[in-house]
């Protein structure tokens, strides 16, 4: 497995006095499955928000293979093969499913390869395949404006598969979806893994069990404590500011 | 398809005009001189409108300034219109235009250079706007201008392009502008004949762009152009480079209404800073929004309705004109959510 | 009957006071404008009494030459048969400095300042004794400065060196261009002078850079409270509601026609209409409200959520109200007179002059910066305001009346619209145009200032405004206003969503 | 029942332009309605085409071929603004119309299908710099000349330094400024022209600025207290319709150069402000210089017409030549091969009451020279 | 009382809710489960008044309220978290509360209650809403509504993005809130466990139109789970 490893080092964000990553250091090795857990607020939104450039870390070097990641803008970053599932869930509202799908599927992206692009047989399967994955097959046609919470959700997770990238960044997968479909989703993820990294931030504990790799906890924009899902249950310091007792 | 057909009947109608202009006056069919010339003038501004709706409709870049560029476009060509007067000026000089014989110039500027080739004025009715607005548009599509932002900073460009026009000192003949041309390409200007070719130039370049913008919206650069409009920053995250997609439309139209210019001066006989002023680059806007934003018929649909409407109307109506039109503005988005092509989709749609 | 008797008679019939020297000037009031010229310069250098009212009504048009060729004063209309006694230009330089000799030792302090300047203007080395005699008696410190400055030119125009050294002195102290031009005219006149007056003109050129300064800065702060002024509404309605509002202009015209209703409405009350214009601003806020709350109600509801159609929708608002206007009012300007205490100009330190209207306008634009700031931060309304502007399905949920608070916004944004037609009524047209110079600026302001932020629409305007200003004179006014075009532009690549730009999260989306 | 003659009305209803043009309007409309009243021409009852080119000069040339073309006028009134003249000037010369043009303007024109009503630069600017420099106006030396930008204020400038040059004022003492079209912030250059005017010579302000800019021009004048006797200002485009605006007590004394003033004591004019002010309905409506020239354009094509006994195009344009009106003016007009009118030169003082007192005219009315002899290229001209 | 009685709605010419009937009394808590898509939400926003229904009746407190606007509606004791935060971007956490005190008396303040419940609001009053973190802003908008003391709440899927511990206090507070001090509950929720612990009656949608619905101890959790996977 060739792929990148993607590296944080000391990384740091403040706004306006307001430390949300504090001296951030956490390696994902290529083909990891990584799921980060913490408290509302500590900065697992931002640490994303650094990976794909739309902020930029006050300190601290942030790498994926290579290639310095706080020096390009977001759209080389997306190049470099790292896609990203946001939080809250937005796709394009005057297009159709079919075209978001399209609009992701992996090809060249300046302005005259998008002139000359012709949808194939090749494509338009990939696009198929995925639309049957996140159960969108009915609805390819309608606009994506008109979609519910929770299918806009799985949109979004579609559009980053399509993207088919190196490192996936999935934000809060399985908010609003039913039980099933949390097993479906981790079903899903542990299945791309291995070929490609990636980290999934979640705080639904049945899911990151089912996902069954290392979980990184994070807190106030530091590492609170990693390890297996039962070590991390375990550990005081978790229970204190994240689980409960 | 029932859009495709009535583009087509008016395409047609309008291809007729010339040649019914042509029946004896005392024919029932004999269309006047008179509509040839503003229809040519609509077919004009129906392009400019396209050219808009292109940046507008499908990428989201409300320009203001539209007008800029087509103002340049005529300026492009105004000057080679002015070229070709020669010596047929009222001071008689070989070279120099009246206005700088009569402003004490002893030679022409080096930018009026080149001109006297119909190719090169013509090119340059294309590369002076459509340059501007890369340059305009690349600093402000890679600074993230966007929205009312970038409306109003196109609206300071035309702004400052009409008080630069204004002044004497700039040779572009200040407030007067160019007029008193004579001909084009051997044509005497002022004849019935000269005006049919330029109504069909400007027929097929309508025709042409349109075909040109239909196109260009079906492929995936038109859909990444409608994503870049709803969630730009979107866009990004999937690798697209905005700032590329952006400029290539916004250049691309520039240069359309550059050649919407360039077709409407030797139309009306005049160019002149007015054509920069900002209220003229927002007229194209509500043309745009009269038809129907982001249907390319419906831009065309709009320029032509606006200005048969106003052309009617102040004569028909001369003090009440401004009222009636402004009604309309105002009870075309009440009535009709999608401008006046929502009244052709209800009509023909389903 | 009653304006007969009024009518004081001053019959001056030459035969009566035959060997009079007054009188045997008279007649030369009704020549020829240089034969007046003489005879006025002649009367101020008589000194009797009896011209000052003389030469006041000449000055007024209140001199008549009556039937018989004798010279009679009217305090109203001319009785038939008589002419209005006419002058030109010529004749009120001369009556202006006679009337200063005249009125050098008058009662009122105003008065005589203004004679004091009136000598400077007119100067002659006659005139030193009188002078000498009006700064022994003067108290008032700034008289004092005037007749001291008239006494300096006078003795400049005596024929002795030595007195023209003591004015060259006297004028160098001074702070006004017109001492610099007297001696200036001095310069070429005795040449041998000219190492003297070169060091007073030296000093007065160095305060007087000092009070160009300062005055271009006044310059620059007036053209920036109007241009807030006119964007202050356009900040409401455009930069807090969203809504382009193309018919901001339009508001701005109507406020500026209620002041001139107003001020008709007043005209023929004697004491109401000194204050016809302190009315005309609550007057005008009313009616500009009333209006954007029924254009909000009426139209624009319909349409939140679709800014574009909103703009074709105000577009069309404006066209029918700047015609409407225009039909009722007719196309011509309308006059709105400005009351006395906003003519003139105001003298600071320094003889640093500011215009009265220009100062009042400035004080009024902050003022009502002030109460916008405080309507939309400190109270419910203003709360409610902005949220239902953020999320107006929302802001229902929560109880807001959202249609209410639209209105009372888009009122609100209106109202200030039409105050600064009040303000604008004083230095530009009333016309239906009026509006349509002013929306460009008001957006650019409101855009480089940052939308939605009050803070930015007023530095966004002052800087515009003494940026403007500063570049005028190097550049000329056509090429300032494309500076400032290009240095906005300019500007907005390095802050893409202006000035005060609204950061964080929420900004990015 | 003969068909009607047409007359084309030009003018802008709307737009920048209104304010000026409206008036003419009306006065074209009034004399349509005075000559009915006396039984038409020829016979013949006259019908008014009125239209609204918007102050949008494309927009000018679109309606001329409109009133042209479509509704076949006889005659136009109309335009004015140069540029709006130079837009519809193609159109007329195409399709053989007649336009009567009623403003004064910069010259350097004369087409077969214009007459020009209004002044030349020698009827109006020469004469009023004249006067400034008379001992009666002052004895100026140094020449503020503030302008719109536009080729009006350009050529009479133009012509008016070569013609101060001629007199002995040097170049170091006159300044141009110019400004755009409906400048209001006039506070720079009026204290820039208190320190042109502090250097020791009387100084004289020649305004050439347009419309709308006018008012807040004049406040600024009299708010910083620019006094006629001081620094007098004489202006080219200020007439009763724009001082109607302001308050002029503060301006008295300052200057305007005209062919007509409202105040003009002259049996025609008593008849012109009674005409006037029963058809406006408002007796405190003013007339001004362009009225004036509209109507006397007006009665001289009405002879013409008459003369010529048709309204076709080429005989009455003949027989336009040589037509003499006595005009409200107190003169007798005269049309002459140029297609300009004689006129006398009149300079006003402005009255607290908002009107012009008469202060100097000319003996007799001058013939215009619509070719300035101080510019050195009409010596090149090729004659029409 | 709250009566939903068999209410349409569609949305162009698509229908999505057909028939659907619901009722909580004071003091209990009503639970709508489905898969996505089927109308929990659209339900909800016509129980607010954001969707115009097609047919049926809402009463609340005997009274009619289907033709209320939404503000009448909330000002008659009805409080709404909607789904996916809607918080206000450009207002700070404390004005975001505010807002909800429309309905309320001049004066009035934010219930301290409110920031015993979710701490962490105290310490960002200052800050603007739109900066939160995903779970912060869910918190505020629970709060939010909190703040008008409704005496109907409806929750649109209240824990989503939520930390665990919180999400435990959140069912306290539900559960305060409907047993003692009598508020009615509408809570449509995807965490089945979260939503059975607290609900005394539970309605299953499937495609716009209730499919299951009955009494929490008397229904077949087993036909639910089905139902929620199919
Ligand atoms: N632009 C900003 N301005 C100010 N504070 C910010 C900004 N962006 C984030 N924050 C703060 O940084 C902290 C981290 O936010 P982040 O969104 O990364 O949290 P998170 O771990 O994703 O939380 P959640 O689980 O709730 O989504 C939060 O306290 C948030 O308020
Ligand atoms: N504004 C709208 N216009 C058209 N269709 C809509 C609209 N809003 C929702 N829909 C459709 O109505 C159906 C129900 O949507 P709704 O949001 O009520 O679902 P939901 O049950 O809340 O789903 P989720 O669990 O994903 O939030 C969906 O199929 C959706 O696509
Ligand atoms: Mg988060
Ligand atoms: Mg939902």
């Amino acid at each position: 497995m060739s792929g990148n490893s993607l590296y944080l080092d000391g990384v740091s964000v403040v706004f306006d006095g307001f430390q949300a990553l504090n001296n951030l250091s956490l390696v994902v090795e290529p083909g990891e499955l990584r799921a980060i857990i913490g408290p509302n607020g500590a900065g697992k939104t931002t640490m994303m928000d650094v990976i794909t450039g739309k902020t930029r870390p006050t300190k601290g070097t942030v790498r994926f293979g290579e290639s310095d990641l706080t020096r390009m803008d977001e759209a080389s970053i997306a190049m470099l093969g790292i896609g990203r599932k946001f939080q809250k869930p937005t796709v394009f509202d005057a297009l159709t499913v079919f075209e978001n799908l399209e609009l992701a599927l992996k090809a060249p992206r300046g302005p005259i390869p998008c002139l000359r692009w012709r949808l194939n047989g090749e494509a338009r399967t990939a696009i198929e395949r995925t639309l049957a994955e996140i159960g969108l097959t009915e609805r390819a046609r309608d606009r994506a404006g008109l979609l519910s919470h929770g299918q806009r959700q799985w949109l979004e997770i579609g559009m980053l598969l399509m993207q088919d990238p190196q490192l996936l960044l999935v934000d809060e997968p399985v908010a609003g979806m039913t039980d099933h479909e949390t097993e479906l989703t981790a079903t899903l993820l542990r299945g791309i893994a291995g070929a490609r990294s990636v980290v999934v931030v979640e705080h639904d504990l049945e899911f990151v069990r089912a996902l069954g790799h290392r979980v990184t906890v994070l807190h106030e924009g530091s590492v609170l404590s990693e390890g297996s899902i039962d070590h991390v249950q375990n550990d005081q310091r978790v229970i204190e500011v994240y689980l409960g007792r | 398809m029932t859009r495709r057909l009535v583009l087509l009947a008016c395409v047609v109608l309008l291809a007729l005009i010339p040649i019914l202009n042509l029946l004896p006056d005392a024919s029932p069919f004999h269309v006047s001189d008179f509509i040839v010339s503003i229809c040519g003038k609509w077919i004009c501004y129906a392009i400019l409108a396209l050219a808009l709706d292109l940046a507008w409709g499908y990428a989201g870049i409300l320009s203001l300034g539209h007008g800029a560029f087509f103002a340049l476009g005529g300026y492009a060509i105004g000057m080679h219109l002015m070229r070709l007067i020669g010596p047929r000026g009222v001071y008689g000089h070989p070279i120099l235009p009246d206005f700088m014989v009569f402003l004490g110039y002893t030679e022409l500027p080096w930018y009026w250079l080149g001109f006297d080739w119909f190719i090169f004025a013509f090119a340059m009715a294309l590369v002076v706007p459509g340059l501007l607005a890369l340059v305009v548009g690349y600093l402000a599509f890679r600074s993230r201008i966007t929205g009312v932002y970038l409306s109003i900073i196109t609206q300071a460009l035309t702004y400052a392009l009409m008080l630069a026009f204004f002044r004497n000192d700039m040779g572009f003949g200040g407030n007067n502008g160019f007029t008193d041309f004579k001909e084009l390409l051997g044509m005497p200007l002022n004849t019935p004949a000269t005006r049919s070719v330029l109504f069909y130039a400007s027929l097929v370049v309508l025709v042409l762009a349109y075909l040109m913008c239909a196109a260009l919206t079906r492929t995936k650069f038109g859909r990444v152009l409608t994503a870049i409009r709803d969630a730009e920053s979107r866009v990004r995250f999937l690798g697209y480079d905005v700032t590329q997609h952006k400029l290539f439309v916004f250049v691309l139209s520039a240069m359309l209404a550059g050649v919407a210019g360039a077709l409407y001066v030797p139309q009306v006989g005049i160019i002149n800073p007015g054509e920069f002023s900002p209220g003229n680059s927002i007229e194209a806007v509500v043309w745009v929004a009269f038809g129907g934003r982001g249907t390319l018929v419906g831009a065309i649909l709009g320029a032509f309705s606006v200005n048969a409407i106003k052309t009617w109307l102040t004569s028909f109506a001369p003090d009440l004109w401004l009222i009636v039109l402004g009604c309309l503005f105002i009870a075309v988005p009440l009535l009709l959510p999608r401008g006046l092509i929502g009244l052709l989709r209800r009509g023909g749609g389903k | 009957m009653l304006r007969l008797l009024m009518l004081l008679f001053l019959l001056m019939a030459p035969q009566a006071h035959a060997q009079d020297a007054f009188s045997e000037l008279l007649p030369g009031l009704t020549g020829g404008f240089a034969q007046q010229a003489e005879t006025v310069e002649r009367l101020g250098a008589l000194g009797d009494p009896r011209a000052l009212p003389l030469l006041r009504a000449l000055g007024d048009t209140r001199l008549l030459r009556g039937p018989d060729g004798t010279v009679i004063v009217s305090p109203g209309q001319p009785p038939p048969g008589s002419d209005v006694i006419r002058i030109n230009n010529r004749v009120r330089g001369a009556l202006r400095g006679a009337l200063g000799r005249l009125q050098l030792g008058s009662p009122d302090p105003e008065e005589r300042l203004r004679a004091a300047e009136a000598i400077l203007r007119n100067r002659s080395a006659d005139d030193i004794p009188i002078l000498e005699a009006a700064l022994g008696r003067e108290t008032d410190a700034r008289i004092r400065d005037r007749l001291a400055l008239a006494l300096g030119g006078a003795r400049l125009a005596a024929a002795d060196p030595a007195s023209k050294r003591i004015g060259i002195l006297a004028l160098g102290r001074s702070t006004s261009p017109e001492a610099r031009a007297l001696l200036l005219q001095e310069r070429i006149a005795t040449p041998d002078l000219a190492t003297d007056i070169d060091t007073a003109i030296a000093s007065i050129d160095q305060r007087l850079a000092l009070r160009r300064a300062a005055e271009t800065a006044f310059q620059g702060l007036s053209l920036g409270s109007v241009l807030m002024l006119a964007a202050l509404g356009l900040a409401v309605t455009f930069g807090v509601m969203g809504i382009i509002n193309m018919a901001h202009g339009e508001f701005v015209m109507l406020g500026a026609y209620t002041t001139f209703v107003v001020q008709e409405l007043c005209r023929d009350i004697p004491w109401l209409s000194p204050w016809s214009l302190p009315l005309a601003v609550p007057a005008a806020f009313m009616v500009t409200a009333l209006i954007g709350a029924a254009m909000e109600r009426g139209l624009i509801r319909f349409l939140y959520g679709r800014p574009l159609e909103t703009l074709l929708l105000t577009f069309g608002v404006g066209m029918v109200l700047q015609q409407v206007v225009r039909l009722t009012f007719g196309a011509q300007n309308r006059e709105v007179i400005s009351p006395p205490w906003m003519q003139g100009t105001l003298v600071l330190p320094g003889e640093i002059t500011i215009t009265q209207n220009r100062a009042w306008i400035i004080l009024f634009a902050l003022f009502v910066l002030l109460a916008t700031l405080a309507a939309i931060r400190l109270t419910r309304f203003g709360l409610e305001m902005r949220a239902v502007v953020q999320n107006r399905r929302i802001a229902a949920t929560m109880g807001i009346r959202t249609g209410r608070v639209d209105a009372m916004t888009f009122a609100f944004g209106s109202g200030i619209a039409g105050l600064a037609g009040v303000a604008l009524s004083q230095i530009d047209n009333v016309s239906p145009n009026l509006g349509t110079g002013y929306i460009i600026d008001s957006f650019m302001v409101v855009v480089f200032g940052g939308v939605g932020s009050l803070m930015g629409t007023l530095i966004g305007a002052f800087s515009l405004g003494i940026f403007n200003k500063l570049l005028e004179p190097y550049a000329g006014v056509v090429l300032a206003k494309v500076a400032v075009l290009v240095a906005i532009m300019i500007f907005i690549q390095r802050r893409p969503k202006g000035l005060f730009a609204l950061k964080g999260r929420a900004a990015d989306q | 029942q003969a068909t009607p003659i047409k007359v084309g009305v030009l003018h802008s209803l709307s737009g920048t332009m209104a304010i000026s043009e409206t008036a003419l309007r009306d006065t074209v409309l009034m004399m349509i309605e005075w000559q009915n009243a006396r039984g038409g021409i020829l016979g013949r009852r006259l019908e008014a085409v009125v239209v609204d080119p918007a102050s949008n000069w494309p927009l000018f040339a679109e309606k001329a071929r409109e009133l042209l073309a479509v509704s076949k006028v006889d005659v136009t009134f109309g335009c004015w603004t140069s540029v709006s003249r130079k837009s519809v000037l193609p159109v007329f010369e195409e399709l053989n119309g007649l336009l009567f043009y009623p403003v004064q303007y910069e010259g350097e024109e004369e087409s077969k299908n214009i007459f020009y009503t209004g002044a030349a630069p020698n009827q109006q600017a020469i004469p009023a710099v004249e006067y400034l420099m008379s001992a009666d106006g002052g004895g100026a030396k140094r020449i503020a000349l503030l302008g719109t930008d536009y080729v009006y204020p350009r050529t009479t400038n133009r012509i008016l330094r070569g013609y101060l040059n001629s007199k002995g004022i040097a170049d170091a003492d006159i300044i141009e400024e110019y400004t755009p079209f409906g400048h209001s912030d006039w506070q720079g250059i009026v204290s820039r022209v208190k320190t042109f005017a502090s250097q020791g010579k009387k100084t004289a302000i020649v305004s050439t600025i347009n419309g709308d800019a006018n008012v807040p021009f004049y406040r600024e004048l009299g708010n910083q207290g620019i006094k006629a006797e001081d620094i007098p200002c004489v202006a080219f485009s200020v007439g009763e319709e724009e001082l109607a605006g302001i308050d002029t007590r503060p301006l008295v004394g300052h200057l305007a150069a005209w062919n007509y003033f409202m105040s003009v004591q002259s049996p025609a004019n008593t008849e012109f402000l009674a005409m006037w002010r029963a058809y406006i309905k408002n007796p405190r409506r003013v007339t001004n210089d362009p009225m004036e020239a509209t109507l006397t354009g007006f009665k001289m094509w009405a002879q013409a017409v008459a003369q010529a006994g048709t309204t076709a195009v080429d005989p009455v344009r003949i027989a336009m030549i040589g037509q003499k009106v006595n005009s409200p003016c107190g003169y007798t007009e005269e049309m002459h091969a140029n297609h300009h009118l004689s006129k006398p030169v009149m300079i006003g003082e402005i009255q607290a009451d908002g009107q012009f007192n008469i202060i100097s005219k000319t003996p007799t009315a001058i013939p215009a020279e619509n070719w300035s002899p101080f510019i050195p290229e009409n010596a090149n001209r090729r004659r029409p | 009382m709250l009566d939903v009685r068999a209410i349409d709605l569609s949305y162009g010419a698509s229908r999505c809710l057909r028939g659907v009937s619901l009722s909580v009394e004071p003091g209990k808590v009503a639970a709508v489960l489905g898969r996505n898509g089927v109308g929990k939400s659209s339900l909800l926003r016509s129980i607010m008044g954001l969707e115009r229904i097609g047919g049926g009746g809402i009463s609340w407190e005997g009274a009619d309220i289907s033709t209320l606007a939404p503000s009448e509606r909330a000002r008659r004791g009805i409080g709404y978290v909607p789904q996916g935060r809607e918080i206000f971007p450009f207002l700070t956490v404390q004005e975001n509360l505010e807002t909800a005190l429309a309905a309320a008396p001049r004066g009035s303040k934010v219930p301290g209650e409110v920031f015993d419940l979710f701490p962490i609001l105290r310490d960002f009053l200052r800050r603007r809403g739109g900066d939160l973190s995903g779970g912060q802003q869910q918190q505020l908008a629970i709060a939010r509504a909190l703040t008008a003391r409704p005496r109907l709440l409806i929750l649109d899927e209240p824990t989503e993005g939520i930390q665990p511990n919180v999400i435990k206090d959140i069912g306290k507070v539900i559960q305060y809130l409907a047993r003692d001090r009598g508020f009615a509950v509408v809570l449509v929720e995807q965490y089945f466990e979260f939503a059975r612990d607290l609900a005394d009656t539970i309605t299953v949608m499937v495609r716009g139109e209730v499919a299951l619905a009955g009494k929490t101890d008397a229904l077949d959790e087993a036909a639910v789970r089905k139902l929620l996977t199919v």
